[in-house]
């Protein structure tokens, strides 16, 4: 059963000149207890796919499309509505995970307050707290509670945010960027985390990356995105294993392990597409038509290239 | 062959805690060491105090047969240009209230005594030679994004015709297919003008395509290594 | 925490030994020898010149003969001994008037404070969340309007129309409750301002902020998301501008408390320097300063019980 | 195309786009060009005003005092039956004339001293930063009341008052401009290229460091206005002879039930430059950041 269906999402940003069409088109799911994973570059629209499930966009942009959690249209409801769902059946991890915590706020309490939230009563918040942090693989539990942000490193934030979006055990985990700006030992860790996650099975969790080697390890299904819209989506194995789309293969060939051999050109601006394919300007072999080519359905997945 | 450069017990303290301590290696012409440590490891530190851009509590660095530190301003700001530095965050290392093609003519038009919009002239081949377009030029560095900023500072750079690079993670901030292209294009004009390199990461699958020996900070003390036995030093920190 | 406490209280005692020096200095460099002018004061007025005699006489009687030197230390061990010397103008010893004009100026310093730091919070907070709203536009055009409207001319004008015209307040004395509003408001106006516009800037700021978004991510209710994390950290800066508006009110006090015949010792220094009461004229001014300074003092120990960030180096 | 040509060229390309931002940015704000033309006129008249005043401003006349307006006196007539237009008109250049100057010598000052002090730092750079701290320690009128004590009045006098009142808050923004920006990596960048320290200082500290301190000068303009005219009103500073706006406040305080205009023209003066200079900041905060939106308001 799919837990969230996105079909046919738009945003748009209104800029001085014109607009900025940060997603086109993005239509994907994720079935109950899947890790599905985006990938994509800076510009490439992935954060704002999270932002628009979460309703966490600026007033300003302009959303179109559907996005359904479990059956029900979520897009359109109302904020007030909204808000039941999010931070209990819809949890998010942000990017950034020492500037997501309040610098003037102790650890411990922040945590609380996400129990609150869910209705744990105030005695029993305190021991609540110790055993989500000792699950966390904390070493000591106390301490980190009494801690600030600012004293912990920027993986021990990291865990303590992610912590914080599984204690409403949530039916679907957003994750954007996990493992941004964190160093080698720090990624490690964060990346077993959501392995264990991965082998426990339970979480749906939708994660929104530019690491491809997390993408690999961690993905059921995954999606590769490029100047806001899906270039490929299908299973993780065969999107990493068998990529079809130009796109998919210059990233996966430009990555260090594999000898690094770069595509030519950059992302176009999101301001100013190209008419046609998007990745016209940078594709090996491209094509002569004008048309901008369609999503469809080459051996299990879906693939937006003429060529395949 | 004589080193290009050799550093000699190399020790910096910072208030009562030690940033490294007792490193010594040395890099040859045309070479590429890497600098590679967890965050914190003291190797950006490092790499400023090569180049004498930040004071070393102790030991020495010869460069090109001169101890820097024991030069006189004037001597040393002759042999700067030949040692030159690529920083981490390209939004902040051009001058943001600058047009580019001033930031990029500026020191060779300082040194050569000539007019910037002369100097930029001349310098239309390298701008090629990095990918980029002479009228990109006219932006404010804010105004363009970190792989073409990089690519400006390769054309600042070199400019000066450098014989030693500092890289100090030049591509961590950029994304993998702009990552990819900055690296080769780094390697290609290293190549070219055979220049060494001392470049600094965290990214030991970079380093490992980068570079021809590898010292590792970390926990205070400092181990150079050659490729094989860094790939294995560093398997059990992947996945 | 002590070390930085130490080092704190160091650098304030060092700017109040040089500020005092510097007090010190430009009131005695004053044309005209003091003796000569306490002299016409004291005895013959000032239209009239006074014997050289009496100028002797006065000097020896208020130790003006002795070196400049030996008056800067006898003046310095009495600030904190309390024998301040002796007001020639209101022929009381410095230290009994001070002790009689400080709880009026306290008392209308900390009421505009506190009407200009809940006012300017409030707006200000109102301000940021109504952003490019009507609401929002008035607040800064008002902000940017009464910033530029001098404090005393405030203060006429509200005399002129609320107990002239209007006479629902009293023009001048010094009273409670009735009597400090007109004056509290004169004074905070300024402050209130920058609070205002601090507060507005640095709440934008915070609410943009990952902390913020990770809070309302969370599922708490928006309510709770701005008043336990966004105004909490939005207020720091504010903190800072206090301090320093403080200032502004001491400063401003002497003009208001002139106008309002308000009894502080902003309106003491005023006569005092009309008179050339050059003891009185240098003790207020220290006194002033030592207020000033021990309130930024406090904030800024404030500051780094608000702020954990902060590492004591 | 010859070398030369191309030279030509790219020289002519340079200067053009060196010339375009500002004016660019400040096309982009209606309502900062008419802060900006409304200055050149304030000016104009501070220059021009016993010329254009259309009265004599000391000319007395007493059957004619404390009038309300009229055709022949258009903000009504003071105490002693003076033209109160002209009055205000010739307060302009006094007011402009004294905050004018000290504005200039502050900023001079400050800016040189601030960074000195932020970029050289060690003992030196120490000894200036409490000296700052010393000047900051006394709320400014207060400190400017010491001086007025003993230099007594007079134009001079006043700005050499305020010059040293306020040289200290420059320098301490100069500073701590320039303690932020010299670690940043672009100066690392033109050291490493051999600039020398003075070059740094001046083609790249300075540009970036000095525009909030352009800033505070404009807004610190009508700031310095507001001490002169609360410095008059209480009798202290220039003498009653020179037309200025605090004293003429002060003056017409006794008839204020009869004549509330002789009050509340001058405030209304002071109060117009004042909010003239301080959106005028803002405006020249706005349009000299590259990283300030075009979009932002005023």
């Amino acid at each position: 059963m799919n837990i969230l269906e996105v079909e046919h999402l738009h945003v748009t940003f209104p800029a001085r000149r014109g607009s900025i069409r940060a997603s086109q088109d993005v239509s994907f799911s994720v079935k109950e207890g899947e890790i599905c994973v985006l990938v994509g570059e800076t510009g490439s629209g992935k954060s704002v796919i999270g932002q628009a499930i979460l309703h966490l966009l600026p007033q300003s942009a302009m959303v179109s499309g559907s996005i359904r959690y479990a059956g029900e249209e979520i897009l359109s409801l109302p904020e007030s509505a909204f808000s039941r769902l999010r931070g209990h059946a819809i949890s998010f991890i942000p990017q950034d995970p020492i500037g997501s915590l309040d610098p003037l706020m102790r650890c411990g309490r922040q945590v609380a307050e996400a129990l609150e939230t869910r209705g744990v009563p105030k005695e029993m918040r305190p021991s609540r707290v110790t055993s989500l942090l000792s699950a966390l693989s904390f070493p000591d539990p106390d301490l980190v509670a009494v801690s600030y942000p600012h004293e912990l490193s920027g993986g021990m934030c990291q865990r303590l945010t992610t912590g914080i979006a599984l204690a409403s055990s949530p039916h679907l985990l957003v994750a954007d960027e996990p493992t941004k700006g964190l160093d080698y030992v720090s990624r490690k860790r964060t990346i077993e985390m959501f392995l264990d996650l991965k082998v426990k099975g339970t979480d749906s969790i939708l994660m929104i990356t530019h690491d491809l080697e997390l993408a690999d390890l961690i993905g059921d299904t995954a999606g590769v995105l490029y100047s806001g819209e899906l270039v490929e989506f299908g299973p993780a194995a065969e999107v990493f294993g068998h990529p079809l789309h130009p796109y998919t293969k210059g990233l996966i060939a430009a990555l260090p392990k594999n000898g690094m051999r770069p595509m030519r050109g950059v992302c176009p601006g999101l301001a100013a597409l190209p008419k046609g394919c998007y990745f016209q300007d940078r594709c090996p072999a491209p094509c002569t038509t004008d048309l901008h080519p369609p999503m469809h359905d080459v051996c299990g997945r879906q693939v937006r290239c003429s060529r395949c | 062959m004589q080193p290009l450069l050799s550093a000699e017990r190399l020790h910096k303290t910072y208030g009562h805690g030690n940033i490294f301590s007792d490193v010594s290696f040395t890099v040859n012409p045309g070479e590429t060491v890497g600098l590679f440590g967890m965050s914190g490891s003291g190797k950006s530190t490092l790499g400023r105090c090569l180049i004498g851009l930040e004071r070393l509590s102790g030991g020495r660095v010869v460069f090109a047969g001169e101890d820097i530190a024991r030069l006189s301003a004037s001597r040393f700001r002759k042999l700067r240009p030949a040692m030159q530095m690529i920083f981490q965050q390209p939004a902040i290392s051009m001058d943001p209230r600058m047009h580019l093609f001033d930031s990029v003519s500026e020191p060779l038009a300082f040194h050569e005594k000539r007019g910037r919009p002369e100097v930029f002239a001349s310098l239309f081949p390298l701008i090629a030679a990095v990918g980029l377009r002479p009228d990109q030029f006219s932006c404010y560095p804010n105004q363009l994004s970190g792989g073409e900023i990089q690519r400006a500072m390769m054309v600042k750079i070199y400019s000066l015709s450098p014989k030693l690079i500092v890289a100090d993670e030049p591509t961590s901030m950029l994304d993998m297919s702009v990552q990819a292209q900055i690296l080769l294009l780094m390697k290609e004009l290293q190549k070219k003008n055979n220049t060494a390199c001392i470049f600094i990461s965290h990214d030991s699958q970079i380093m490992l395509t980068m570079c021809d020996r590898i010292g590792v900070l970390g926990d205070g003390d400092f181990r150079m290594m050659e490729l094989d036995e860094f790939a294995g030093y560093t398997t059990e920190l992947r996945l | 925490m002590h070390y930085y406490l130490i080092k704190r209280i160091a650098h304030l005692i060092l700017t109040l030994l040089i500020a005092s020096v510097f007090t010190f200095i430009v009131v005695n460099a004053a044309p005209g020898e003091p003796a000569e002018v306490l002299a016409r004061h004291l005895y013959t007025g000032l239209e009239e010149a006074a014997p050289p005699e009496l100028i002797a006489k006065v000097a020896d009687r208020y130790d003006l003969s002795k070196p400049l030197l030996v008056q800067y230390s006898d003046w310095v061990g009495g600030l904190f001994t309390g024998n301040m010397g002796y007001s020639i103008l209101f022929k009381k010893p410095v230290s009994w008037l001070l002790m009689l004009h400080l709880p009026p100026t306290i008392l209308l310093t900390t009421v505009s404070m506190v009407f200009a730091t809940i006012a300017g919070i409030i707006f200000g907070v109102y301000s940021a969340l109504h952003q490019n709203k009507i609401s929002d536009h008035l607040i800064r055009a008002a902000t940017i309007f009464f910033a530029s409207m001098p404090g005393f001319w405030v203060a006429v004008m509200l005399i002129l129309v609320f107990s002239l015209w209007l006479g629902i307040m009293p023009v001048a004395g010094y009273g409670w409750p009735l009597f400090i509003i007109l004056p509290a408001t004169a004074l905070g106006l300024h402050a209130m301002v920058s609070i205002v516009r601090i507060m507005r800037t640095s709440m934008l700021e915070t609410m943009e902020k990952p902390f913020v978004m990770f809070a309302k991510v969370k599922g708490l209710p928006m309510k709770k998301v701005i008043f336990s994390h966004a105004c909490k950290n939005a207020f720091l800066p504010v903190l800072t501008v206090i301090g320093m508006s403080f200032g502004a009110l001491l400063a401003g006090s002497v003009v208001i408390e002139t106008i309002f015949s308000w009894p502080g010792i902003g309106e003491m220094l005023m006569k005092a320097i009309s008179a050339r009461d050059l003891v009185l004229i240098e003790s207020t001014i220290m006194v002033i300063v030592f207020l000033f300074l021990i309130v930024n003092f406090v904030i800024d120990l404030l500051y780094h019980i608000v702020d954990p960030r902060i590492i004591y180096e | 195309m010859s070398e030369a040509a191309v030279r030509h060229r790219v020289r002519v390309w340079c200067a053009s786009v060196r010339g375009t931002d500002w004016y660019y940015r400040l096309k982009q704000r209606p309502s900062l060009q008419v802060v900006f033309v409304l200055l050149a006129i304030i000016l104009t008249a501070a220059v021009f005003s016993p010329i254009a005043a259309p009265q004599d401003p000391a000319a007395t006349c007493l059957y004619e005092k404390n009038q309300w307006m009229s055709t022949e006196h258009w903000f009504g007539t003071d105490y002693l039956g003076r033209d109160l237009f002209s009055r205000v008109l010739c307060g302009l250049q006094t007011s402009m004339v004294v905050a004018v100057t000290t504005i200039a010598i502050t900023f001079v000052a400050g800016a040189a001293v601030g960074s000195y002090a932020g970029y050289n730092g060690g003992w030196a750079g120490t000894c200036i930063a409490r000296i700052i701290d010393v000047f900051l320690a006394f709320p400014s009128i207060i400190l400017a009341l010491a001086l007025v004590t003993l230099l007594g009045s007079g134009v001079l006098n006043m700005i050499l008052v305020l010059s040293v009142v306020q040289w200290a808050s420059f320098a301490r923004l100069m500073r701590g401009q320039v303690l932020a920006e010299k670690n940043a990596e672009y100066v690392l960048s033109a050291q490493a290229a051999g600039l020398p320290n003075w070059w740094i200082l001046v083609k790249h500290l300075l540009p970036n460091c000095i525009m909030p301190v352009v800033v505070l000068a404009t807004m610190d303009l009508g700031h310095t206005i507001l001490t002169i005219s609360t410095l008059s009103f209480l009798g202290l500073g220039l003498p009653p002879s020179i037309p200025e706006w605090g004293f003429m406040i002060h003056a017409g305080l006794g008839d204020m039930r009869t004549a509330p205009l002789n009050v509340i023209v001058p405030g209304l003066a002071i109060t117009f430059v004042t909010l003239l200079f301080n959106l005028a900041g803002e405006g020249i905060r706005d349009i000299t950041d590259p990283h300030m939106d075009v979009e932002g308001s005023l």
